[in-house]
């Protein structure tokens, strides 16, 4: 006797992105196979991809509006709202966060193509995970269940260990992929191993139904949920590189390929931190009071130990490295403010990532695309040799550092305002100073591209594509730190359900 | 006339404007010339509006207000017109274009010629500035400009260094004595809400209390002591001698100097609700008056001599103010401003003729080759000795008459005053002799002449002035008390004692100790050289201290300025560099130390990074658990 | 009580194992401990009933992914045994420090009676894990993760070919 | 029109930007040129300005993000205005000063010219949240300035102006999301404004907390003694221009700052805290002079003299009379114009001999008489001579103080006569004596050019020493404005002679005239 | 003696003690890989027995995305391992220690 299975009705808007995305993957693979076309020809092809699934995030967008102009009343509410029986939700934050994503990983092709190129005929496979990634994170941003949030993680990361190893003729390639592998496997287990013991614990894996257990018992000894979560907290704070489960993050920003390290570490740090809120805010607002010391913890160690250590950087992909462990601080600060912070994590998020990419493409462009080592005097001089490369990596590092009329500045004030409010002001405190430090680091390198003549090796001219991502990522930060109006409120409407 | 008063201090302003920027193309003599008319001018228009003080029209002052300054603290650029001021500007600016004449023979061929006098036309317009000031910010503005041009004046020859450093010190010292007047004018202030004498003075009576007053007159002493070059603070005068000679007439013996002993007799009404400050005053002056002149009895310097006989005099004025003899102190201001001017003007012929010269060791016999020079220094020597007649016998007496009247502790002061009579007529009839008398000294090639006309002139009418300058105030008539009585209304001045006999006795007295003095310093001085230097001698170690001023530089750079010296480095080299900013420095390498450390634990094991990661979750986990549920 | 009985066994096999993988100098008898875990753990599934999960916890785990292990054993070489002695410094004082925190973790747990983390509904009678059930859950509520195991696999082959692909020479394939 | 005036410099740098780059010779005089509109600007604000009124004037709002409650929101008043003139002042000099520059001369225009509009915006704001963003921006322009055209350890001083000032700026960050957070949990919405800002009622723990933060960001900036060792390295290893503007005008955010947000925002903890604030002040008017007598150099000393003068003004701030706040306004003035002069003056003579050590001079005034004369004029009006700006604010201060802190005041008088000693100490050294070195021997007198850069400042010293009205009638209001509020929301009553209100009425109707 | 879920939650959490302690100790990149399969097998013993407690079948279908991941993880981490191997010949990860600070 076979079980009838009913075909389930599926609202392919909601994971539309995804699907391009994938099938765009799957294509340049064939592609490759069938017509070993130029890297070029590749190339051009991942970009329209990206294209439809920017398109296609729009369509999301509008049919957000749609679903929340219509509200709770329309009959197929919930078939659009939490499709695919609740596995993942189509609410604002995840189509943010697919912007986010689709505009990066664009900014992260543009910025690799040097990369590309070298590799040969590994570049389709390259390009394939790169879309795959990009995939994957978008999904476990969008995952509404933790098993298919740990399947987008692991889609996700695993396709990022093959990238950091991808030029294998570098020794430090191999050593960031296999460090990246290894710790980021022991990562996914432990967030797995939370998942099951929050399952253990409440027999529930959507988050929602998670909540709407936890709301209705009173748990006198909820050990196994407590750990529960805090593992899968652990788990999600390795992959945005929070410390003290940062280690990784330094050797393999720069062991992997200089091209796309910053599509990598941004597309980890939205995948983590979407799935951080959903996890925190959606799941366990029952537990708000236990988990919230703990984050403003990791956040404060983040901060201090990210700032204090990229101090004594020389290497500047490294100080990106500890830079990024101290913006993951600066992130969960936003998170002390509970739902509240939501939307300027996601601002944040935005702005930093945008900047990340256009800074890699600016080391990229300087220590070579596939190079792993880029020494902060290989920047001596940077302003005379290469202006333009010296003042877009200026603004997006003043970017970073939070200096005023960058997005920078916007994205911190709203993460310290929401927290200010929610009452963890010594975290502020905390972030104020540690961004006091983090301004020295950012000007050092200043320093030697200006104040410092350096050796007058001549930059050849970095490709269109990498000199676009570095004018754009650059005006990107300068504009929004001006008029941060629209984007900030794209991000308000970002209510964690 | 009131509104023209302005013209007082812009002509002379206006004069070392014009010479500032065109002084170099109008070239020497002219350059001269224009500032003395700049000055005359001002004389003759304070001449004119001082006519209704003479005939007894105008009793009461006038104002004239140029413009808000200061609101807050009640300053406008006003200009006050009473007997008091209208005295002391046709002093300055008459004495002033007398120097100013004298000036352009002094400094012919000099270079910076047209420079000297805008200097000194602005010297001018500042001490008009002071003197015409409506309140005490004013006065205060007038008070810092004088010191201003005193500094440019001394340091006039600026490639001397001494001269650069007199200036400097001048100025500095000047400023410490300001900290007293400035703190004065804060009290003031507190108390009276306004800094206008009117304000002030019309209320004093019954705002300030005692020791409100006292602190307000004795603060007003330091700045005065300061201005005025009383001890302690009168160790500038003698090194100001650096510049020019016109401008030790102009500046350290007419006028800037008595500026203190004018800023006494203005807050008469402070003064008069502070006896006991009003008595250090005298005491100070008294002070320095003996301790300036016994100094003055072993200098060698033709200039350094009268220095510190300035210092001397002003004692006499502070005495006098300080018992509440104002009268007095301003009557011998301006005998002194005569005979002083004459008398630097005087040696500043004879320096000009011996080529600069200035040792009187070197000089002697110059009677014959500068008559009129000799002439009139002797009227001079003679005015400031108290040969009766002369100006200052008139002023002297009447001093000391005050001193004398008030009694008490004021016969000690008295006795001083006495004392100093007699050294003052001593070691000026020392100077005269040693200079003009005797035989020749002189270094080899030197050709003594006399001064020209230019110079001469304002000699002979400075000593008409040094004899009958006096007959303003004689007890027969009290004319300059009747003239100045208005602008000490509601005070009570301190007279000599009344009837001839009284007059007599004390003027006998100190004609006595004037002529002593005189013929002690002839008998000494007209014989050869070695004999007086035995005479001075058998003064012993004495002399030697006389001579090198008491070593109060020496002192004074021993206690304050080597200590002072001393504690700004070890400030800027042992405190500022190493603890305030190592310490700043100290923080950012702190900051790099934990990194340095810190980064450690990133040792490149994988391994260890796993125990890193394994750390962090076991803490994060017992954390909830223990803390969190 | 035969539960209780077999419980101990297989916790005891497959501790047994798991102890093998780590402290085994030969990484075959890592493989082979990992193996025995495998099958204690797989047995453990049938007496909880599940099934179908014994089933390919057999067939994927035991077998293919374990000839995995075993095929990279072998070409990296089988017959080295590894010296384990710690070279990296305090790395064993950590590790114990970490260990005996886990164990104290747990003490604290069991003394505590935090074990008992559900509320009075806890069943004591598994459900049964057929296919049917299994399949129709996959199908229907599952079907998104389901699908996107796709992409996994995709990345798998993808992966393995852009790090693994060498040419005959030893050199990187450009 | 304000908005104008912040962004006409802005504009201004986008020209100069956008220059042919072959033709470089046009950069400065086009910076130049450009610079007088902001000036003009600034000149027709201060000729419009009504003097009577206590308010903001020309205020311009417009929403900047709402939900957030920032706006840009500028608006001038009496304490402002003096420096908003001053600003645009200083710009022009200081760029002609900048004729020797040789390299990246384009940025350099650049860098100034947004500069400042920094600085206009921050005296302009009247956002709190703009004014942090003006504050901050400020610091990137002038962190290259000193970086890149500075002397030899000109990364060390860069990096050290930077991270000091930031660093007391980031907890200021703090203290205004904490104000306007406590605005909104007492009046119900979100703003930075500070007009709304003064409406909120803090609890003695907040405000004193809020007002260290503030204090702390400003006596950094000033900077107070013993917050003050960036300063003398920055001003070593800055241009002249850098130089320039960092006394005249940076530092002057720090005491605006104290003057407009902490008195205003915090009244009773400004009230508290007046014992440490003036003591620390009158440590630095003191300590700053003295180490300035044995600096051997001549930007040293003259920025140590900056560490003295300022807490002057600083000491009249927290005097809380009308004679000291006013006299702290004019003081910021004075103080901009008459280093800014020293500065230029050094500037000048480090052109030509590429030193600045004293013990390397001497004897100058031979050769260069009218340099030596101009010097002079510059150290007389450091030193507080009457009739020339610096004393007119060092007077008020001090008159003014006395009334609240008598013993700070008398102690501050010292700072009087050290100036003197510093300075003429200065003077004799490098300019006095015959000239001993060949290279002194030889040196030119101040051309036409520079005669032209100190004129401005001349007049500008003479006209504020002699006729400071026009100055102090346009900030007396707004003194008086402060004062008011400080005695209506703290338990502080002005003393009587420090409140003149007698006397303020009889200034206005004399001005009336 | 009945059996319940928390004996074999015990037995799992022990499972993944073990394995993470062994990454931790051993160097040979196999072995910790292996070790992490432990771990991995421990979550899904955890599954299993979470889903016995509920009476819910969740688990049991988690446990076959779990698979399916390990064994992506297996095949990608072995691509990772051969090729460090083919360079270095060695799978020791204590030699790969370029990268610190």
């Amino acid at each position: 006797m076979i079980a009838q299975v009913a075909a389930p009705s599926v609202y392919w808007t909601a994971i539309g992105p995804e699907l391009a995305m994938g099938i765009g993957a799957a294509l340049v693979l064939l592609l490759d196979v069938q017509f070993k076309p130029a890297t070029k020809v590749l190339g051009r092809f991942v970009f329209f991809v990206l294209l439809v699934a920017l398109g296609l995030t729009f369509a999301q967008h509008l049919a957000v509006d749609d679903i929340m102009a219509r509200g709770t009343g329309d009959p197929a509410f919930l078939e659009r709202f939490v499709p695919f029986s609740g596995m993942i939700v189509l609410d604002r934050a995840a189509v943010f966060a697919r912007f986010v994503i689709v505009v990066v990983t664009a900014l992260g092709v543009a910025s690799g193509w040097k990369l590309f190129e070298s590799l040969g005929r590994r570049a389709a496979e390259t390009l394939a995970l790169i879309l795959l990634a990009a995939t994957g994170f978008s999904l476990m941003a969008a995952s509404l269940h933790l098993v298919m949030m740990f399947l987008g993680l692991e889609i996700g990361s695993i396709a990022l260990y093959v990238l950091a190893g991808v030029t294998r003729e570098r020794a430090d390639s191999d050593e960031a992929a296999i460090k990246y592998f290894l710790l980021g496997s022991v990562a996914s287990a432990v967030f797995i191993y939370g998942v099951s013991l929050v399952y253990a614990g409440t027999g529930q894996l959507g988050l929602g139904d998670v909540r709407g257990y936890l709301a209705g018992v009173v748990l006198t000894k909820p050990a196994v949920v407590l750990i529960g979560m805090m593992l899968i907290t652990v788990g999600l704070a390795f992959k945005v590189s929070a410390a003290p489960f940062h280690s990784w993050a330094p050797d393999v920003y720069q062991g992997a390929p200089a091209g796309i390290v910053g599509f990598m570490a941004s597309v980890a740090k939205v995948g983590g931190f979407a799935a951080l809120i959903r996890v925190l805010l959606t799941a366990f607002p029952q537990f708000t009071d236990d988990w919230k010391p703990i984050i403003a913890g990791l956040a404060a160690v983040s901060m201090v130990v990210g700032a204090v250590v990229a101090v004594v950087q020389d290497d500047v992909r490294r100080m990106l490295a500890y830079s990024g462990v101290a913006h993951a601080g600066f992130i969960l600060t936003g998170l002390m403010a509970g739902a509240a912070g939501a939307s300027v994590i996601w601002f944040y998020l935005a702005v930093y990532t945008v900047q990340l990419v256009g800074a890699f493409g600016v080391v990229a462009a300087v220590s070579g695309a596939a190079g792993s080592r880029s020494d902060i005097s290989a920047f001596a001089g940077l302003a005379r040799r290469s202006p333009h490369l010296a003042v877009t990596f200026a603004v997006l590092l003043v970017g970073m550092s939070g200096l005023p009329v960058t997005s920078g500045f916007i994205a911190k004030f709203g993460v310290f305002q929401v927290a200010w409010i929610a009452g963890y002001q010594w975290l502020v405190i905390v972030a104020l100073l540690a961004s006091v430090v983090a301004f020295f680091f950012y000007l050092r390198v200043i320093v030697r591209m200006f104040m410092d003549d350096g050796e007058s090796v001549e930059l050849e001219t970095p490709p269109l594509s990498i000199r676009s991502v570095l004018v754009g990522t650059a005006l990107f930060t300068i504009l929004v730190g001006v008029l941060p109006g629209p984007l900030l409120d794209l991000a308000r409407e970002i209510i964690p359900i | 006339m009131t509104q023209y008063l302005w013209l007082i201090i812009a002509l002379p302003l206006a004069g070392a404007l014009f010479l500032h920027f065109f002084g170099r193309r109008v070239g020497e003599p002219r350059a001269g010339w224009l500032a003395t008319f700049a000055i005359g001018g001002s004389f003759a228009v304070a001449l004119a509006a001082a006519v209704p003080f003479f005939t007894g029209e105008a009793i009461h002052g006038e104002h004239l207000t140029l413009w808000d300054w200061m609101p807050a603290v009640g300053a406008t650029l006003e200009i006050q017109w009473d007997a008091l001021s209208a005295l002391m500007t046709l002093v300055v600016t008459g004495v002033g274009t007398l120097i100013h004449v004298f000036a352009i023979g002094y400094m012919h061929g000099d270079p910076r010629f047209s420079r000297f006098f805008t200097y000194l036309n602005l010297f001018a317009a500042s001490m008009l500035v002071l003197v015409l000031a409506g309140n005490f910010a004013m006065l205060f503005m007038g008070w810092e400009l004088v010191g201003l041009c005193s500094f440019l004046l001394i340091s006039f020859w600026q490639h001397k260094p001494s001269a650069a450093a007199a200036g400097k010190k001048a100025f500095v010292v000047n400023r410490i004595g300001d900290i007293g007047f400035v703190i004065a004018l804060m009290l003031i202030f507190a108390n009276f809400g306004t800094l206008s004498f009117e304000g002030v003075f019309e209320r004093a009576a019954e705002v300030l209390s005692g020791p409100e007053a006292v602190a307000i007159g004795l603060l007003l002493l330091v700045g005065a002591a300061g201005k005025s070059a009383q001890v302690p603070l009168y160790v500038w005068l003698p090194d100001a001698m650096e510049g020019p000679t016109p401008v030790s007439a102009l500046i350290h013996a007419a006028t800037m100097v008595t500026a203190g002993v004018y800023l006494v007799s203005r807050s008469a009404a402070i003064f008069e609700l502070a006896p006991a400050a009003g008595m250090t005053v005298a005491t100070v002056g008294a002070i320095t008056a003996l301790w300036a002149a016994s100094i003055a009895i072993a200098q060698t310097d033709i200039k350094r001599v009268l220095a510190y006989s300035t210092i001397s005099q002003l004692g006499y004025m502070f005495l006098a103010a300080g018992l509440g003899g104002y009268v007095a102190a301003i009557f011998h201001l301006m005998t002194h401003a005569f005979f002083k001017a004459l008398l630097f003007l005087g040696s500043g012929s004879v320096i000009h003729g011996m080529h600069e010269e200035q040792d009187m060791r070197r000089m002697g016999g110059l009677l014959k080759k500068m008559p009129v020079t000799a002439a009139t220094m002797a009227v001079g020597t003679l005015a400031i000795a108290g040969f009766p007649g002369l100006a200052g016998f008139w002023s002297k007496d009447e001093i000391l008459g005050v001193a004398f009247e008030r009694g008490g502790f004021a016969t000690v002061l008295w006795i001083a005053g006495l004392l100093t009579a007699m050294i003052t007529a001593f070691y000026m009839t020392r100077q005269f002799v040693l200079v003009f008398l005797g035989k020749p000294r002189w270094s080899e090639g030197v050709e003594p002449h006399e001064s020209p006309r230019v110079m001469t002139i304002p000699l002979v009418v400075l000593a008409a002035l040094s004899v009958v300058g006096g007959l303003v105030n004689t007890p027969i008539r009290f004319g300059l008390e009747h003239f100045l009585e208005p602008a000490f209304e509601g005070i009570k001045l301190a007279h000599p004692p009344e009837g001839w006999l009284m007059f007599a006795i004390l003027a006998g007295l100190s004609v006595l100790a004037g002529l002593a003095g005189i013929a002690i310093g002839y008998l000494v001085y007209s014989r050869p050289q070695e004999q007086w230097e035995r005479f001075e001698g058998g003064f012993g170690k004495l002399w030697g201290l006389w001579e090198r001023a008491y070593d109060v530089d020496d002192v004074y750079g021993k206690t304050i300025v080597s200590p002072g010296r001393k504690v700004a480095e070890v400030a800027a080299f042992k405190v500022d560099l190493p603890i305030i900013d190592g310490a700043v420095n100290g923080v950012g390498k702190a900051v790099a130390l934990v990194g340095e450390s810190t980064r450690r634990i990133q040792t490149g094991f994988v391994r260890s990074y796993g125990v890193l990661f394994v750390s962090g979750l076991v803490v994060v986990v017992i954390w909830i658990l223990t803390v969190g549920a | 009580m035969v539960e209780g009985i077999l419980f101990v066994v297989l916790a005891a096999t497959s501790l047994g194992g798991a102890m093998t993988v780590v402290m085994a100098r030969n990484p075959i008898h890592a493989a082979m401990g990992l193996l025995g875990t495998l099958f204690s753990l797989a047995v453990i599934y049938i007496i909880n009933l599940a099934h179908l999960v014994a089933a390919v916890q057999i067939i994927v785990y035991a077998g293919a992914v374990m000839t995995l292990f075993l095929f990279v054993i072998m070409m990296i070489g089988v017959d080295k045994t590894e010296d384990t002695s710690e070279t990296i410094p305090r790395q064993r004082l950590f590790i114990g420090i970490l260990g005996l925190a886990l164990l104290a973790l747990g003490g604290a747990l069991a003394i505590g009676d935090r074990f008992a983390w559900t509320p009075g509904t806890v069943r004591t009678e598994p459900v049964e894990g057929t296919i049917e059930i299994l399949a129709d859950r996959l199908f229907t509520e599952w079907l998104l993760p389901f699908e996107s195991t796709a992409l996994l696999l995709t990345i798998a082959a993808a992966g393995a070919i852009a790090l693994a692909f060498f040419s005959r020479d030893g050199r990187v394939e450009k | 029109m304000l908005t104008w005036l912040v962004l006409s410099p802005l504009l201004a740098a986008l020209v100069v930007a956008f220059l042919p780059t072959r033709r470089r010779e046009l950069v400065l005089p086009v910076g130049i040129l450009l610079s007088v509109v902001p000036l003009t600007l600034a000149g027709v604000v201060f000729y419009e300005f009504e003097t009577a009124e206590a308010g903001f004037q020309f205020v311009q709002q417009a929403g900047w993000y709402r939900p957030w409650g920032i706006a840009w929101h500028l608006g001038v008043d009496g304490i402002s205005l003096g420096l908003v003139a001053l600003t645009t002042v200083l710009i022009p000099i200081s760029l002609a000063a900048s004729t020797k520059i040789e390299r990246r001369l384009k940025e350099f225009v650049i860098f100034v010219l947004v500069l400042e509009a920094g600085v206009l915006g921050t005296f302009l704001a009247l956002d709190l949240f703009l004014f942090f963003v003006f504050f901050e921006v400020i610091l990137i322009p002038m962190y290259f300035i000193i970086g890149i055209w500075g002397s030899e350890r000109r990364v060390y001083a860069a990096l050290k102006f930077f991270l000091y000032t930031a660093f007391g700026s980031a907890l200021m960050l703090g203290a205004i999301i904490a104000l306007a957070i406590a605005h909104a949990r007492q009046v119900g919405f979100l703003t930075f404004a500070y007009p709304d800002l003064l409406n909120v009622e803090l609890t003695q723990t907040a405000g004193r907390w809020m007002f260290a933060a503030f204090a702390l960001a400003f006596s950094i900036k000033v900077p107070l003694f013993p917050l003050h060792t960036w300063l003398p390295d920055a001003h070593v290893e800055a241009p002249t221009a850098g130089s320039v503007l960092l006394a005249g005008v940076l530092l002057k955010l720090g005491t605006y700052g104290l003057l407009r947000f902490n008195l205003t925002l915090f009244p009773q903890a400004a009230v508290d805290a007046v014992p440490i604030m003036a003591t620390i002040a009158v440590v630095g008017v003191v300590y700053g002079a003295v180490v300035a007598i044995v600096q051997p150099d001549l930007k040293k000393l003259v920025a140590y003299s900056s560490v003295s003068h300022l807490g002057f003004i600083v000491l009249g701030t927290f005097a809380l009379t009308s004679a000291g706040l006013q006299g702290a306004v004019i003081q910021n003035i004075n103080h901009g114009l008459t280093t800014g002069a020293l500065f230029l003056l050094v500037g000048m003579i480090y052109e030509r001999r590429h030193t600045k050590k004293i013990s390397d001079f001497g004897g100058l005034a031979k050769p260069m008489p009218i340099f030596a004369g101009l010097f002079l004029f510059a150290t007389f009006a450091s030193i507080g001579l009457p009739a020339l700006a610096g004393f007119v604010g060092e007077f008020l201060v001090l008159i003014g103080s006395f009334p609240t802190l008598p013993v700070h005041a008398v102690i501050a008088t010292s700072g009087v006569v050290l100036a003197a000693i510093y300075l003429l100490w200065a003077y004799e050294r490098v300019f006095t004596g015959v000239p001993d070195r060949e290279e002194n021997k030889v040196l030119k007198d101040l051309g036409a050019r520079e005669l032209g850069l100190m004129a401005p400042l001349v007049i500008l010293i003479f006209l504020l020493g002699l006729y400071p009205n026009i100055l102090l009638d346009r900030t007396s209001a707004s003194t008086e404005a402060i004062l008011d509020r400080i005695e209506a929301s703290s338990d502080f009553e002005v003393p009587a002679a420090g409140r003149l209100a007698g006397l303020f009425v009889a200034g206005d109707e004399g001005a009336g005239e | 003696m009945t059996v319940t879920a928390g004996w074999y939650m015990t037995l799992g959490a022990a499972l993944f003690s073990i394995g993470l302690i062994g990454i931790l100790v051993r160097r040979n990149a196999l072995i910790m890989f292996m070790c992490v399969e432990l771990m991995l097998n421990a979550v899904n013993l955890s599954f299993v027995a979470g889903g016995r407690a509920w009476g819910s079948i969740q688990g049991q279908v988690s446990v076959f995305f779990v698979l399916v991941v390990a064994a992506a993880e297996v095949v990608v981490g072995l691509a990772i391992i051969v090729a460090i191997f083919r360079k270095r010949t060695s799978a020791n990860v204590d030699l790969l220690a370029e990268l610190k600070g």
